[in-house]
This record gives structure tokens, C-alpha cells and sequence, in this order.
């Protein structure tokens, strides 16, 4: 690897991380709504179908329970497919397959039948697009044993995991933040494959854990320079593999800080949050100085007002705020 | 499937209907020409769905109903919303994110929803309205209240299994449900041949049972009448009817569309067959329409909408206090 | 209310409760596959056909989405319909009309449309029904805003649960543990409507709380006769709401015990347990002498094997022994 | 939709393959009656769904594959595993949940798998391995193998949504798979009209432009013939084509169902036209079979049997120590 880099948005380095797959292993293909011709609906496979042409790059009808289904009888048969679902909040529609067949084959098959799928969509609220378009739902998507669910947050992340995934002989999910789509960033120029089983400390702290993933990883850097600006130093902890979690990453964490706040974009019951703070509780609870917190969506279908938006979603603000109190503070 | 067919081109046969015909579909157009105004002023966010090009169809279906019967549409709704009955100030002012939204600013564009007109939405789900529509008709049905439930949606949803589902209990079951395929060719890129074998899509109605018809969309007059037949025909028999409506849409899919899928010229030679124009045309073939009637005309919806932007820059935010408001229909539920 | 009971099955309590609602009013009626003619895959409704006609005992075809939605458009149109999705494993094919629109309508539509739905499923293993029909998702459920959703364990609330449910304004989900229908025992004569709000304590104790909920109830209370035996008073809750949670109850509870173990048949990562202890954690954490705690299913399709089905759900005999853990014991 | 319809009573052509028919069908029979008598004895457990009376389906379809060609069943599978050459050790052992298995007593009778015949399950899920078969499909497809993807599915399955998907991208895409419709006229308890609007299900098929042919599915041979020029067809277009079998299930549903919605009298009805049966029949006729030849074979099948049923008795338990295994490939992962 060289040390340059190049300055690229978060859709290109999705863009990148497709196109490596799809030139370095040509049982890849790339099927969904809009991939081809329309580019992809966030612009992500843009080119793509020019460069690889219409069998491995694929429009698909409007049909996610079949074509997400077809992806894992593609995988059982010999490819490896990346399904592409526009968004979480369609892919209630291919639910059973995810669950009833991606996840059970190889258990249920007693190890016969291993299905080495990638299925990405983008996921998250902040754009406005009200209670059927604003989901969130990878933490929950996590629950589920049979299948693996990262979520990206950085460019190395949104570039580098889809290639690991792909090698991965089980099903994977990953989770595209829609709102990072626009982000721009440094990536070297040699970047490509990342582990994907590992959380990814991204600022050390002594004072606090935020422990986070996916777009609210801005929010707690953000708040972690403003709380460093009060004398607090946060450790600020970006998950990257909802399931498996690697918990030992947060509890070693916690170990040292005595005091976590998990900061999930997922409505508050039921969410990611809700099992990590649960781990804490198992496995860190005398190293606690202070009660575990979480910050999560309020729970509601999402509204389209800007600001009713903005009071439903995690804010840096509320993050600080709590960080303090937790620490003593204000 | 049914045998008869809407010729396009019928002579205008009623002054009064074909003027409230233009005067609805010119409401549309330049209501929606405003909003992607606003939309680049950010006044209006998320997503906005345009249906320039396709404004015979809800129009002409939208007339077909009574007051009474439902409706339930899709994202691409403002034209239904309105012709339905829908204030221009109620849309705005939603798009707005405004409490005096018709949804007080909570469901946008894509949600709009109007209970003494019976629209049930505004579904941002491509299909995820037609099994709604399906159960309202099973409730007139259930009641005895001889209506109509009227569900519009894009070529597009019928690759999905719930148009599958539902045309079928729709037949099974015998209810009143009128099925508008709204076929604009396109779902976002994707042209319909490569979203099903099969382009005839009065062909998928065949499979139930279900009497369909393929009307020209850009013909307001053509679509009055099918849409009537059709109507008049669930009203005699509870059947439902599949009807197709031919047309195209004349912006990108939402305001975020490269069109790569479509050349100028496709969109261009549809746009020669704008509703408004031709019916324009032959108003004014038959002497019913001049210029200054026109002016007229435009002048009036120039202030209707002016009317609705100030009511809605003049509106209020809902209180953030209130976000947890309606999760639960019991305030006090959690 | 008289004093006297019969002894009747949970399946005839279910039955007795539909017969009710039908009879009392005329807006409600049931529709779901093989309610009808076939009395029910569970004969649960077996009768009410001949009774109530094929207008209000509707079978339905296979099409779990449509008939989900068209449930959600009778509700909207001024019925109350009682859909039935024949177990949960299924209602995956629902998801979206239930989590995009029963769960939406009301708030989506600022307060115009309220949904006045309720739909009842099975659920849970123990049948040897293996990967693809056992699943214990009520808990996952109980993530999504907008919907209420019951888990009725005993007779009173498997007769009561659903008139309450129907009175109710907005969508409720009301899961039936299959394992239960055979189940016998005495309902008073006069059975009704029960409140659903609440939890329920089954069994008082000063030593641990153990919350349950669901078919793990029957585990908890054998498991609490046998600490009992041993010195150690549990105090059992039955959640009975999953959704909104009555946090009150353990929390109470808690307060007066400081030890809480949760007995939930959800796979562990991300099910309602790990809510419950997170809630623990966040308004209870200096009332806690012992970590809380959870015994929840495996991470694993479920294995149709009996005794591998066995090692993957939660048993008495591991609830016993953490429990006896925690309060210092063996 | 094809215009070929394969005619009943075909004259036995071949004694060979005749023989193996009624091998295959006898095969079938008797393991799933010694198998109802083991549910009662509950060495089985979970769902037990007997294939007796549809045998001719199964074993006619598999017949016209090839050992390479991939197969998608459901839940009443047992037949289809059997035919396809699965012995009925690792059936048995299966559905008493030993690891000698053919999935080491994970699956159970629902969820029979086997690599080296290519079949995929075993599908528990009404519908759910229609998008399974058209993927397997498009595998070989690009992969450049000329395969068949054989998916059979009640008549049931053809409500859900994804029976319609799944047959649109077959044909849209081209996809060599044979649909192949068990329409034993009931699912569970509800009959084909009162599930769908149209009872002629090839139908369906012609919707999306697939071909179709209905056979008598209670004839091995008019099976065997349709599902070979099926197959050819596929073969040689690569298109898909739709197969309605029309048959009888003589049991019920699954060993829980008291059959409240069909009369004794349609059942026996059926019972008269036993596939194996009127095999014997027509065997007999042209004297290809006689008493004592049926009677050895009937004893080896019995055999066979017990042989399977030691295997399964004798066979280990899964230690319990191997749960979370094949959870994930990797045996680290948890
Ligand atoms: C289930 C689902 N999948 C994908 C989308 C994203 N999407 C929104 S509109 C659209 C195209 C729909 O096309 P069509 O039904 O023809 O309606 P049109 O927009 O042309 O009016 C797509 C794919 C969605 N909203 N819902
Ligand atoms: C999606 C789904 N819904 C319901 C069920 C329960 N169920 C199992 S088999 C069956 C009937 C299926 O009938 P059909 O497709 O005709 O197949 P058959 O059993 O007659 O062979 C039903 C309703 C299921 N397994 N999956
Ligand atoms: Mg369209
Ligand atoms: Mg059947």
C-alpha cells in the first residue's frame, strides 16, 4: 500500500469496493432494483453496468422476496451474489427468505448446504423521508443466528468490507447509511479488504465509552471533541459487525473507563443498544462506576418535518449532555 | 377480459365536464411546477414525486368516483389528492412540514391523507396499498354500503407478489375494487419490458378472472369514459375491475434522477401528446376555449397556488412536544 | 362473576374468546388461512363457522401480506377484524403491510386514521417443528412503534386478552404459545375481558425476580417451586404486554428483591430480555446486588431432534441453578 | 401456453421403465405407511406430511431429470428425496432425529437435503423455495450449465405473491425452470375455489407468457411423458415451463388434521383412480407383471424398509455438545 490518498465520497468508495469484487471474482454479480440502467438509487453502481454488462450487473423487477431468493439459489449455486435491496425499509418484503432460508440452510441442511451471499442496503434516517422510508432496523436485523450484519460508517469500511464479505461462506448483510451516500474523505489509494469481525476503536479516551455504529459515529466524534473540550475524554468505539458483536471490544473498553453510553440510530426498545448494555450488565457489572445509558430514536414512525425529525433521531447535543451527566458533570 | 375499448380521440361532448377536466389537470401541472420550484428552494424536502405528464389519469378516474367512495394511491399522489377534493393549502403546507399540513406535517409529499374525501393515503411502498384497498372494499361490501374503492399504482408494482395477492382475493371474494395501472413505462429505470415477460398487462388480470380494459392516458376524455364503464360496472356486479391507463410521466422519477434509461427524444414524443395541450386543442377546435378564457384560466390557478404557498410560509411548526403525539391513539400509551 | 370454574384447554379459551367477540359485535369478524372449514390449524375456531357464517369466519388463500393488509383496509373502513396469521414463522411474509402500515396509519396521517386491528398468531417452539416453524419472534415484535403487542400464557388471558384487544384503537398483535393449546386447567364460569396493560405477578417471593412472559411462565414457576424447596423465594412476573412493557412491575419488584433473572424463549442477542435488563440497568442499577441475568434460547435455527430442540430452549433445570447462583447458592 | 396435452392411458411402451415406476411408486407407499405407523409409535415426530396417493407425480417428474438436474420440494417430500436417490436409510434415520441423517436429524422429515442429487430441500415454507429454484436456475444458466431446475409446490403455494415473482423473472430472464404444480386440489383445509379466483392454473402461466400443460397426475406414464417434453422444451430454449399435475392426497393433510372439509365419498372417489393401482392394472393387462412378481417386490420393498428402520433405530443420537454447530461455516463464529 502506498501512502497517498485521494479525496472520494462514501458512494464512491461503494462503487469501488463493487467493482473490485465484480473484476476480481466473475462468479460476483450484482442484482437489484435500479442497479444498472438507473445507476443505482443512490447513484452507488453508477458505470457499472456499462463496464460489466447486463448478466452480472442485473435489473431487477420490483420484487424483493424474489430476487433476494434467488440470490441465495445462486449462491447455492456456485455464484456469489451481492443483492442489492434499494433500502431497509423494503426489505420486510424479503424477510422470510433472509430469515426461513439465507439463515437456516446450512443448520438446517445439518452442513450440507452453505450459502455465501452479500446482501447490502442502505439504511437510516435524516433526509426527510418520513415514517415508511426512515428505518433503521440493522440492530434488529442482528438478532437473527445464520447470518452476519455489518454496517459500514467509515470509506475504508464502505470500500474494503464487501470483498471480505463476499469470501465469507455464510450470508452476509451489510448496512449502507444512506445519509453517508455524500460524505467525502480520505482514502488510500491501496485500500481494499478490511477484517469485518472486529469493532474499531476510533478515538481513545479514559473517561467514558460511546460505544456506536453506522452514521452515529460522527455524532459521538463530534461530541467527544466538545466533551474533551470540558476535560472529558470519551472513547468512542464504532462497532462495524452488529452480529457477531465483538463484545470484548466494548468490555475491554469499559474495563478501563467505568462508564458506557450507547448511541443507536434504532428505536429505543428492542434495540442493538438494549443487547449491549445487556452484555455490559452480564460481564462489566462491577466495573461499572455508573448505570449503563443509551441513546436511541424516540419511538416513533419517523415524521417528514425537519425538525420533528431531528427530535426523533440521536442528536450530538443529547449525546454530550448525557456523557456529562454521567461523568459528574452538568 | 372485457371486450370493449376506449377510442381516443371522442369528439368533447360536454362543455362544462371537459373545462373542469382542463381546469383540473392545469391545477396539477402548475401546482406541481411550483413545488419542484420550492423543491430547489428547499422548501420542500425529501422525496417529491412529480406526475406531469400523467395528469388524465387521475383526473379521469378521480372523476369516475362518488364523494363517498375510497381511494388509495401511491407516492405520486398531489393530482389524486386534489381532484379528490384536497385544499391546495393542505398539500402545501404538508409539503411544507406544516401543522396545518393536511398531516400536520408528518407525512410529506409521499403521505398524503384525507379523511372526509376517503383518501387512505399516500403509500411510499410500491404494492403496499393494494392489499388496504382490497380490505376497504370488503368493508363497504361487509356494510352494505354500495361503494368503490379505487387504488392506483405504477406498472411497476404489478412485478410485485402483493398485486398477485391481491387481484386475486379481490376475485375470489368479489369485491367492488377498481384496479387503475397507472403504466407511465417506467419503474424509476426500469423500462417495463425488462420488469415483466409479459407487457400486456391486461393479460395479468386474465389470470383472475378480472375484466380489464387499456385505456390511452393522455386522453382525459378516454379515461373519463373507461374509468365510468368501469365504476358503473363494479357498482352492478361488486366485481373488481382492472383498468390500464397508458401515459408517461414527463420529469425525472423523483428529484434526484440522472434519466440514463431514456433518451430526449423518447420523452419528447411524449410530450407531444400532453393531455393538457391536446385537450386544449380540441377546446379550442370546438370553440369552446380561447385564449382569454385561458388566461383566465391560468390566472386563476396562479392565484390559487400563490394563495397556498403563503398559507403555508404563513403556517406554523407543530411543537416538538407533540412528536410522541398519535403513536398510540391513547395519549398516555408509550 | 360466580365462583365457579370449569376445567377447560387453552384452546378452548381461545375459542371461547372468539366466539364472544364475534357474538357481541357485529363489526367483528375473523379471517386467516384454514380458519374456517378447517376449524383452525390449531381448532381453534372449530364450530365458529357453522355458527357465524362464512362472511364472518373467512378463509383466506395463501397470501399472508394481503390478507395482513386487507385486515389493515377493513380496520380503516370501519370493521374490526380479527386476522389470523397461522404462526409467527409466517408472518414474516406480513412484515412490511404490519410494520410499514398497521404501525404507521395513525402517526404517518397526523392522528386521521387510527387502525383498529388485531391480529393473532402462534408461536414458539417445543414441537419438533425444527428451523423454518419455531420461532419465538413475539419479542422482536415488540420493537416496532405503533403496535401493542400481548403474549397470553393462561387460560384467563388466552379467554380475556382479545375482547380487550378489540376495544383497543390501534393494531395489536397478540401471540399464542402453540405448546399451550392442550393445556388444561380451571377458567371461572363468568371469564372476560382482562385488563392488557399490566403484568402480572404469579408468585411472590423476596429472594430474585424472575420475568417471564409467554409459555417460559410454567418454566419459571416449576423452577421457583423447586428453589422454593431449597430456601429460595422467587417472585415470578408475567410480562403478559410486551409491548408497551410494564416496567413498573419488575422494577417494583426489583427494588424489593435486587436480584432479576430473565426467562425469555427469543434467541438471546437482541430479544426482549436484553430490553428488560437494559431498563434494569438504566432505573434500577443501585438497587442490584447480583448482575441480571438471562436464560434465553440459543442462537440456533432450531434443530427438529427432541433432544437437541431441548438443549436450545430455555429448561427449568438451568433456570434453578442461575437462580441459585445469583442468591450465593451452589 | 402450450397446445400439447399428454393424453391418459397411454399403452405401457417400455417394461423396464414401467416397472421402475411402479418400484419407485411402491417404494414410496410403503415407506410412508411404515412411517404414519412409527408417528403413532412416536419414533417420529414434529410434521409428518404423506405424499400417498401423488406418488405418480413425483416419481413422473424426477424420471424426465437428470441426475445433474436440481430439485426444490416442500414439506412433503419424502417421494421426491426417494426418487431422486436419497436412500431411505438417511430418510429414516432423518425423521428420528439420529446424526446418521441425511441432516443429522437437524431437518426432520420437512427438510430433507442431499448434496450429491442436488436437492435443495425440504422447504417448510408455502412458496418459499419458488425464488430458491429460479436463483439455482440462473446459477447455471451463467455458469453455462445446460440444468434443469425442477421446483414442485402445492397448488396452494400459487396464492403467495411469490409464486407470481418468481414465475416473472423465470420467464423475464429466461431461466430453465420447471415449475411443477402438485394440485392436489387442497391446501390444508381450503379447496383450489376457494383459493383461487381461477381454477385453471395453466392460466397463470400463460400471464407471464409461460408455457403450460395439465396432466392427469394420478398416471405415472401421462407424467413421465409431459415432464420429458417439459424437460426437452427447457432444454432446448432454456425457457421456463409450468406442469400442473392434478392429484390426490389420500391422507391427511398431516397426522393432526381431522379432514372436516372433504367427504369420505370424494376421497374414496379419488382412492379408485390409485396411481399404483391401475399401474398394477395396465401392467397386468399386458402381462408384464404377475402375482409372484409383485408379491417380490413388495417383499423387497418391505426389506428395504425394515432395513432403514434398523438403521435408524441402531443409529447415535447428535451429541448435544454440537448445537451451535453449522450455525455459521466457521466453527469460531458464534
Ligand atoms: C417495495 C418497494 N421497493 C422499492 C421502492 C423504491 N421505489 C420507489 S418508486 C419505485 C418505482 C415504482 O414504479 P411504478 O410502480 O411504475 O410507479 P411510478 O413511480 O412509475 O409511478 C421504486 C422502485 C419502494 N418504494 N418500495
Ligand atoms: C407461508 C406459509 N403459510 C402457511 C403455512 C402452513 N401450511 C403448511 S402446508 C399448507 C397448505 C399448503 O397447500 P399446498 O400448497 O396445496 O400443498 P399441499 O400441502 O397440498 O401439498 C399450509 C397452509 C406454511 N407452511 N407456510
Ligand atoms: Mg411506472
Ligand atoms: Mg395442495
Amino acid at each position: 500500500m502506498t501512502g497517498q490518498t485521494r479525496t472520494i465520497t462514501y458512494r464512491d468508495a461503494v462503487c469501488a469496493g463493487l467493482r473490485d469484487a465484480l473484476q476480481r471474482d466473475e462468479r460476483v454479480f450484482l442484482m437489484g432494483e435500479d442497479v444498472g440502467r438507473y445507476g443505482g438509487c443512490f447513484a452507488a453502481s453508477k458505470g457499472l453496468l456499462d463496464e460489466f454488462g447486463p448478466e452480472r450487473v442485473r435489473d431487477t423487477p420490483l420484487s424483493e422476496s424474489t430476487f433476494t431468493g434467488a440470490g441465495i439459489g445462486a449462491a447455492l449455486g456456485g455464484l456469489r451474489p451481492i443483492v442489492e435491496i434499494m433500502t431497509v425499509n423494503f426489505s420486510l418484503l424479503a424477510l422470510d427468505q433472509i430469515m426461513n432460508n439465507a439463515a437456516t440452510y446450512l443448520h438446517m441442511s445439518g452442513g450440507l448446504f452453505n450459502v455465501p451471499l452479500v446482501i447490502r442496503m442502505a439504511t437510516g434516517g435524516g433526509k426527510q423521508l418520513a415514517a415508511q422510508h426512515s428505518h433503521s432496523l440493522e440492530g434488529w436485523y442482528a438478532h437473527i443466528p445464520g447470518i452476519k450484519v455489518l454496517c459500514t460508517a467509515t470509506l475504508e469500511d464502505a470500500r474494503g468490507m464487501l470483498w471480505t464479505a463476499l469470501q465469507d461462506p455464510d450470508p452476509v448483510l451489510i448496512f449502507e447509511p444512506s445519509i453517508l451516500y455524500a460524505m467525502e474523505g480520505e482514502l488510500a489509494e491501496g485500500a481494499g479488504a478490511v477484517d469485518i469481525a472486529r469493532a474499531k476503536v476510533h478515538r481513545s479516551g479514559n473517561d467514558l465509552t460511546l460505544i456506536t455504529y453506522g452514521s452515529c459515529l460522527y455524532k459521538c466524534l463530534d461530541a467527544a471533541e466538545q466533551l474533551s473540550a470540558t476535560g472529558i475524554e470519551a472513547e468512542v468505539i464504532d462497532l462495524r459487525s452488529l452480529r457477531p458483536l465483538d463484545e470484548e471490544s466494548f468490555l475491554t473498553s469499559v474495563a478501563r473507563t467505568h462508564r458506557a453510553l450507547i448511541v443507536d440510530e434504532g428505536w429505543r426498545s428492542g434495540s442493538l443498544s438494549a443487547e449491549i448494555s445487556a452484555r455490559i450488565m452480564e460481564k462489566a457489572f462491577y466495573e461499572l462506576d455508573a448505570p449503563v445509558e443509551r441513546i436511541c430514536s424516540v419511538e416513533v414512525p419517523m415524521p417528514y418535518a425537519k425538525h420533528m425529525e431531528e427530535a426523533a433521531l440521536p442528536q450530538v447535543a443529547t449525546i454530550v449532555e448525557t456523557a456529562r451527566r454521567m461523568c459528574g458533570g452538568g | 377480459m372485457s371486450d370493449f375499448k376506449a377510442k381516443p380521440g371522442l369528439p368533447l361532448i360536454d362543455r362544462e365536464e371537459s373545462l373542469y377536466f382542463l381546469r383540473q389537470m392545469l391545477r396539477i401541472r402548475r401546482f406541481e411546477e411550483k413545488s419542484a420550484e420550492l423543491y430547489s428552494a428547499t422548501k420542500i424536502r425529501g422525496f417529491l414525486h412529480l406526475y406531469i405528464g400523467e395528469e388524465a389519469v387521475g383526473v379521469g378516474v378521480a372523476t369516475a368516483l362518488d364523494p363517498a367512495d375510497a381511494m388509495v394511491a401511491t407516492y405520486r399522489e398531489h393530482g389524486h389528492a386534489m381532484v379528490r377534493g384536497m385544499g391546495m393549502d393542505a398539500i402545501m403546507a404538508e409539503m411544507y412540514g406544516k401543522v396545518t399540513g393536511c398531516c400536520r406535517g408528518r407525512g410529506g409529499s409521499m403521505h398524503l391523507f384525507d379523511a372526509e374525501h376517503r383518501l387512505y393515503g399516500g403509500n411510499a411502498i410500491v404494492g403496499g396499498g393494494l392489499p388496504v384497498a382490497v380490505g376497504l372494499a370488503l368493508a363497504d361490501r361487509m356494510q352494505g354500503r354500495k361503494l368503490v374503492t379505487c387504488c392506483c399504482f405504477g406498472e411497476g408494482a404489478m412485478a410485485e407478489g402483493e398485486f398477485h395477492e391481491s387481484m386475486n382475493l379481490a376475485a375470489l371474494w368479489n369485491l367492488p375494487v377498481l384496479f387503475v395501472c397507472e403504466n407511465n413505462y417506467y419503474a424509476m429505470g426500469t423500462a417495463l419490458n425488462r420488469s415483466e415477460s409479459v407487457v400486456d398487462l391486461t393479460q395479468k388480470a386474465a389470470a383472475y378472472g378480472v375484466d380489464a380494459m387499456a385505456v390511452d392516458g393522455m386522453d382525459v376524455i378516454a379515461v373519463v369514459a373507461a374509468a365510468r364503464k368501469a365504476v358503473a360496472q363494479i357498482r352492478a356486479t361488486a366485481a373488481p375491475f382492472f383498468l390500464e391507463c397508458r401515459t408517461y410521466r414527463f420529469r425525472p422519477h423523483s428529484m434526484f434522477d440522472p434519466e440514463l434509461y431514456r433518451s430526449k427524444q423518447e420523452v419528447e414524443g411524449w410530450k407531444q401528446r400532453c393531455p393538457i395541450q391536446s385537450l386544449i386543442r380540441r377546446l379550442q377546435e370546438q370553440g369552446w376555449l380561447d385564449e382569454e378564457a385561458l388566461a383566465r384560466l391560468e390566472e386563476e390557478i396562479t392565484g390559487e397556488i400563490s394563495a397556498a404557498v403563503d398559507f403555508a410560509e404563513r403556517s406554523e411548526w407543530e411543537p416538538v412536544s407533540e412528536l410522541s403525539r398519535f403513536v398510540y391513539s391513547d395519549p398516555e400509551v408509550q
